[in-house]
């Protein structure tokens, strides 16, 4: 094992290729991620090496081949799934949440389930209202399911690891704002585990501040800005959305007595409200001020540069809130 | 023997060309599958079965023609009408009834219920309550089968109604893109429902619907047990030699209505009255005694004993234990 | 305007009948519901009165005919689609959440999209895993879409023609559980107004318990036993979902200064976070104890109907529940 | 006037035969297309054009052809490669660039984008960016245009990779079987963004898919402005008069990238040159030419006239305001 620098997107082809070559019943199927090695090239040199029988370029299907994921696992295999933009897992939908996530329930936990979905979301490259998605929120309430967010190069590589050995469906949500960010990546792990909760990035007494993907490296950014004024933030990256456990984020706010949550998705239906909720029931007694929220509005996403990067939780909307919450 | 009636133009290059075993085998396969759903009719009026079921009398000749030509590790998708599939796949009844039934004996341990039976050890790896939702899985199921390398196969079976769906149209044009060993039998029993295929489809005869794919096709008279089974051997044989899947329409009726005490009042009794008589079961045990592969009374003792079977089936499964709702209901989520 | 007795279902019926014979651009598409009225009978009579180019029957096809409303709505039709189970909505989700919902919005708001989607979800009747979800966290956090919930006849009807009339995608949740629930109709009523927020059912002064759809019901159920203990719980039906507003629950947790809700869906990712999290930061000071949720637990619902039963929020649970906070 | 070329059995009676004035105003409309195009693409690269564009050089003669067949009240659906269809209906160009640049005069504000242009007005009635998502929407507008009973119709527009996914396959069906007035016409270009259709479609001719739902169905050369023509006038006409949708496969290439700076390295350049030499703006010109409809200063005067046009309204759009952050989007949100 050896620690090496790299972006976020080699972090994930570096996972992918590390798991397809140890296990040979690995194998993944996408729209253009053959010859073409992916849109985002996140599966460059997947196909030179392992050959179209596992690097399978589809029609675009996404029902079809998510579903097909489903048939796989249940007989031997372990898919993955990559979905071009998080968005388009609109069309696939119904064989997630009523297929993927509820079979091995539905059989009496009789057959197991091993399926990646991996989905690359998120705004910020004006790429308008039906290609900017995080989506997450859409399956926040499917049991069955676990979603995890990986918010820079070395949990692109960790996270993506344990969701393939996982034998569970796993839907990993990449954000195509971090894919060119460059970070410590610790190659060749062996010893992998699913993240079972948040992480703290940056310690802190005055607030905890809590993001997910690229609205971890704001919260940073924020953190940053509040220093300056002498307020110290604890930035926690919630990492795991599904199953949902707070305990650290409830241990974090204990301390700080203060909590602000980002999430790059509107107001109503995110997993923002289930943090504050879960963290109020947890740790009520401990807040000096009401948790407070900064989301997208709520309409959709506009195209204009202007506007989207005005909707965007900035590090100095996020720092403004935390700060106003201390007042 | 007889020669057998063409179902396709392949039909009589039948690979395994049935034994009298065989046929004994085949209307014992139907009739246990009618007996049973008998039965759980019978159980829902008396309120051990819950919610809702999808019976599949009338179908039987689909579920045991087709089945009879697969292999022990064959994959099967079926759907919420299901209980025929499973049957004719071995599925033991009184674990079928007791999850029918909701209870711990049951196949999924009561957790499933009737349009949810599986057993994957049967290559039974699902039923999909989402019309069309089966098809893609029977497709990766194929993709599986086609990467092993073992000549297995994939089936999935679907209604005429699956037909119009989203989830049908991808996995056909997978399944021939990728040239997957995947059997697509569509039970056309004419109705989706309450409404009738002509006011949902073009056309009555959904083999049509497979040039869209440029796929191998055939129709079968679904009530004509050895035809099914015939046309499904053939399908086979080319699947698991690398000739790619084929769509099977099997023209069929459901006895009884879509679910539960739905009477079927929307169907024309003169249709109704025409496929009552042309009964997969009856067809078979006149061509069965006609040939004289079985008597009156060795068919009647046939379907004496299965009825019995279910009832007795049924019997102990209503004799087994309610699940707990103590349970740990995450390991059943997570594995 | 006279008042009639009749139940959920009769005044789903009803809404539809005099708000299609209202205006004859409404139309209506859906599965079986033309000859046969539909599988729970809500669209009785309609294709006697108004024929079969305006009660459509359409094949199982989700994703084509709301997809098809979205279209109706642009060129001058008010189309209302039934999806016979709401879980069915998850293989026209993507029309619902990246087509119908964004369509206005990307447009620059120069379009109108007057759609009505009808979905009958709920547990209670051993439906099984597929065929007892209320479904309406999948979209909760999707903007530009109304969401409503009737949690009996009157706002089966009200709410369902104001629908109709709303010039935007209005997603109503009905559940199947209360189809036949008795109450009064105010039949024929013409001053028809879309509600912008919770409607309270019952007052107390020591409790605030809000619940949707048959979670309503259980609530004041709930009531009634907290009362035998001397507990006045207030009933609040949240009846709106998106866009969310809980000032009325604010206003009612200032009184009561405790709060319950009770939710038909997993824990993570629904409408009860949302109103927790809201009230927090709305009634922070005013609260006793941390807002308790009552929900259904992380795992698909189970067929057994013991096991059903048990897995649902039970009046007794939720009064449990609401004197746990009072201690 | 030469007999023109059949696109298909139907397309010697095409109903309102081209006069010369329509076949210049049918060439400047392919010339604006390709020149507001050619001005997107130097916008682009001037950073005014934002996150990503889709560029229809090469399917100038499939939305021009079509388009001219068509009524003021007809309804389109089309694309994020949707530019060319908004042009050839007239939208503004300093309109659509100002879109492209997200600013305020944009046709939607700014808030759109390049791959949602729309014009209610002129029965634009959306550009979507879910692969097949517009189909079903087409089908909604043709069912609209079936009880107005004003002889409206609609058309849906959509890629060769558009055939695979499930909304298409509903969409084609719910047309056939309401006999809606519906043209579905397919722009096969051979790739879906990077991948060539053989990787994912059974057979290269579209027009196969058709025969699924038993529908009327046209194969042209779609770099054949009046062939493209003839075709969709004629199923106008047949869905006008009550005779339900036409499948319509124009064969054609796109010229440049998937998008943005896309090299599509991945294309056969054999192919790319063939296809190259048959620029439907070329072909189309030396047709007029030897018909003696334009000469050659006559084109070309078309050509620098749309040029320069383009590079004004683009230049027109870069003055336009940026939208403001504080104004009231839910109004855009609800009505
Ligand atoms: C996506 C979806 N829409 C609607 C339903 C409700 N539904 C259940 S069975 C059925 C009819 C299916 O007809 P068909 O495919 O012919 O099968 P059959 O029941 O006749 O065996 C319908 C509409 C469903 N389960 N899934
Ligand atoms: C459901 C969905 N899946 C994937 C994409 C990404 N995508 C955008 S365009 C495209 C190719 C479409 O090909 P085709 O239909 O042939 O149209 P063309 O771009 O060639 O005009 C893909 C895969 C999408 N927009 N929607
Ligand atoms: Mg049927
Ligand atoms: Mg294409």
């Amino acid at each position: 094992m050896a620690t090496q620098e790299m972006t976020y997107r080699e972090a994930i082809v570096l996972a992918l290729q590390e798991e397809m070559r140890r296990d040979p019943t690995t194998l993944i199927m996408g729209e253009d991620i053959g010859e073409s090695e992916g849109p985002f090239k996140t599966c460059q040199g997947l196909l030179e090496e392992f050959g179209a029988a596992r690097v399978r370029d589809t029609p675009i299907a996404e029902t079809g081949f998510v579903g097909a994921s489903l048939g796989l696992s249940l007989t031997g295999y372990r898919p993955i799934a990559e979905i071009m933009f998080a968005d388009f897992l609109g069309v696939a939908f119904d064989q997630i949440v009523n297929g993927i996530a509820k079979h091995r329930f539905m059989s009496g936990g009789k057959v197991k389930t091993p399926i990646v979905i991996r989905a690359i979301g998120g705004a910020g490259l004006r790429f308008a209202a039906q290609h900017s998605q995080t989506a997450e929120s859409w399956m926040l309430s499917v049991p069955g399911l676990k979603i995890i967010c990986p918010s820079n190069p070395e949990q692109a590589y960790l996270m993506l690891k344990a969701a393939i050995r996982d034998d569970n469906p796993v839907l990993v949500l990449e954000h195509k704002a971090l894919m060119s960010m460059k970070g410590p990546v610790p190659v060749g792990t062996e010893d992998i585990a699913m993240p079972t909760g948040p992480n703290i990035l940056r310690q802190g007494s005055d607030v905890t501040i809590v993001g997910s993907l690229a609205m971890v490296g704001r919260s940073l950014g924020a953190a940053e800005l509040l220093k300056d004024e002498g307020i110290e933030a604890e930035v926690i990256d919630i990492q795991v959305l599904r199953p949902m456990n707070v305990e650290l984020i409830a241990d974090s706010v204990r301390r700080t007595n203060n909590l602000v949550v980002v999430e790059e998705q509107a107001p109503t239906g995110g997993w923002s409200s289930d943090v504050v909720a879960d963290v109020v029931s947890q740790a009520f007694d401990y807040l000096d001020s009401p948790p407070a929220r900064v989301t997208l509005p709520d309409h959709p996403l506009p195209y204009s540069p202007g506007l989207e990067d005005a909707m965007l939780p900035s590090p100095e909307k996020i720092a403004a809130t935390a700060k106003a919450l201390l007042e | 023997m007889a020669p057998r009636k063409k179902a396709s133009r392949d039909s009589n290059q039948v690979p395994n060309p049935l034994t009298d075993e065989d046929r004994v085998e085949l209307f014992r396969s139907m009739v246990g599958i009618r007996e049973f759903e008998e039965q759980v009719q019978r159980s829902y009026l008396e309120g051990l079965v819950h919610g809702t079921t999808h019976l599949c009398n009338g179908h039987e000749a689909v579920s045991s023609g087709v089945i009879k030509a697969l292999r022990p590790d064959d994959y099967i998708s079926y759907t919420y009408r299901g209980h025929g599939h499973c049957l004719a796949r071995g599925m033991d009844m009184e674990a079928a009834f007791a999850e029918l039934f909701g209870r711990e004996d049951g196949v999924c341990g009561g957790v499933g219920g009737s349009m949810h039976l599986t057993d994957i050890d049967k290559g039974l790896i699902g039923a999909f309550g989402i019309v069309g939702g089966g098809l893609p899985v029977a497709v990766g199921a194929g993709l599986s089968a086609q990467l092993a390398g073992k000549e297995q196969i994939s089936v999935g079976f679907f209604g005429d109604g699956a037909a119009n769906i989203g989830a049908f149209h991808e996995s056909l044009n997978i399944a021939q893109v990728w040239n997957l060993p995947v059997l697509f039998v569509c039970e056309n029993n004419l109705y989706g429902e309450f409404t009738r295929i002509n006011h949902t489809t073009p056309y009555e005869d959904l083999v049509i619907r497979a040039r869209g794919y440029a796929m191998e096709a055939v129709q079968v008279d679904g009530n004509n047990v050895e035809e099914v089974y015939a046309a499904a051997s053939v399908a086979a044989m080319r699947a698991r030699g690398g000739g790619g899947p084929t769509f099977i329409e099997a023209k069929t009726y459901r006895h009884r209505g879509h679910s539960r005490t739905d009477p079927a009042k929307y169907r024309d009794p003169a249709e109704v009255e025409a496929w009552m008589k042309r009964d997969p079961i009856d067809l078979y045990r006149k061509e069965l005694e006609a040939r004289g592969v079985l008597d009156d009374a060795g068919a009647d003792a046939i379907i004496e004993e299965l009825r019995a079977a279910a009832k007795e089936a049924a019997d102990r499964a209503a004799a087994s234990e309610w699940p707990s709702a103590d349970q740990d209901f995450m390991a059943k989520t997570f594995a």
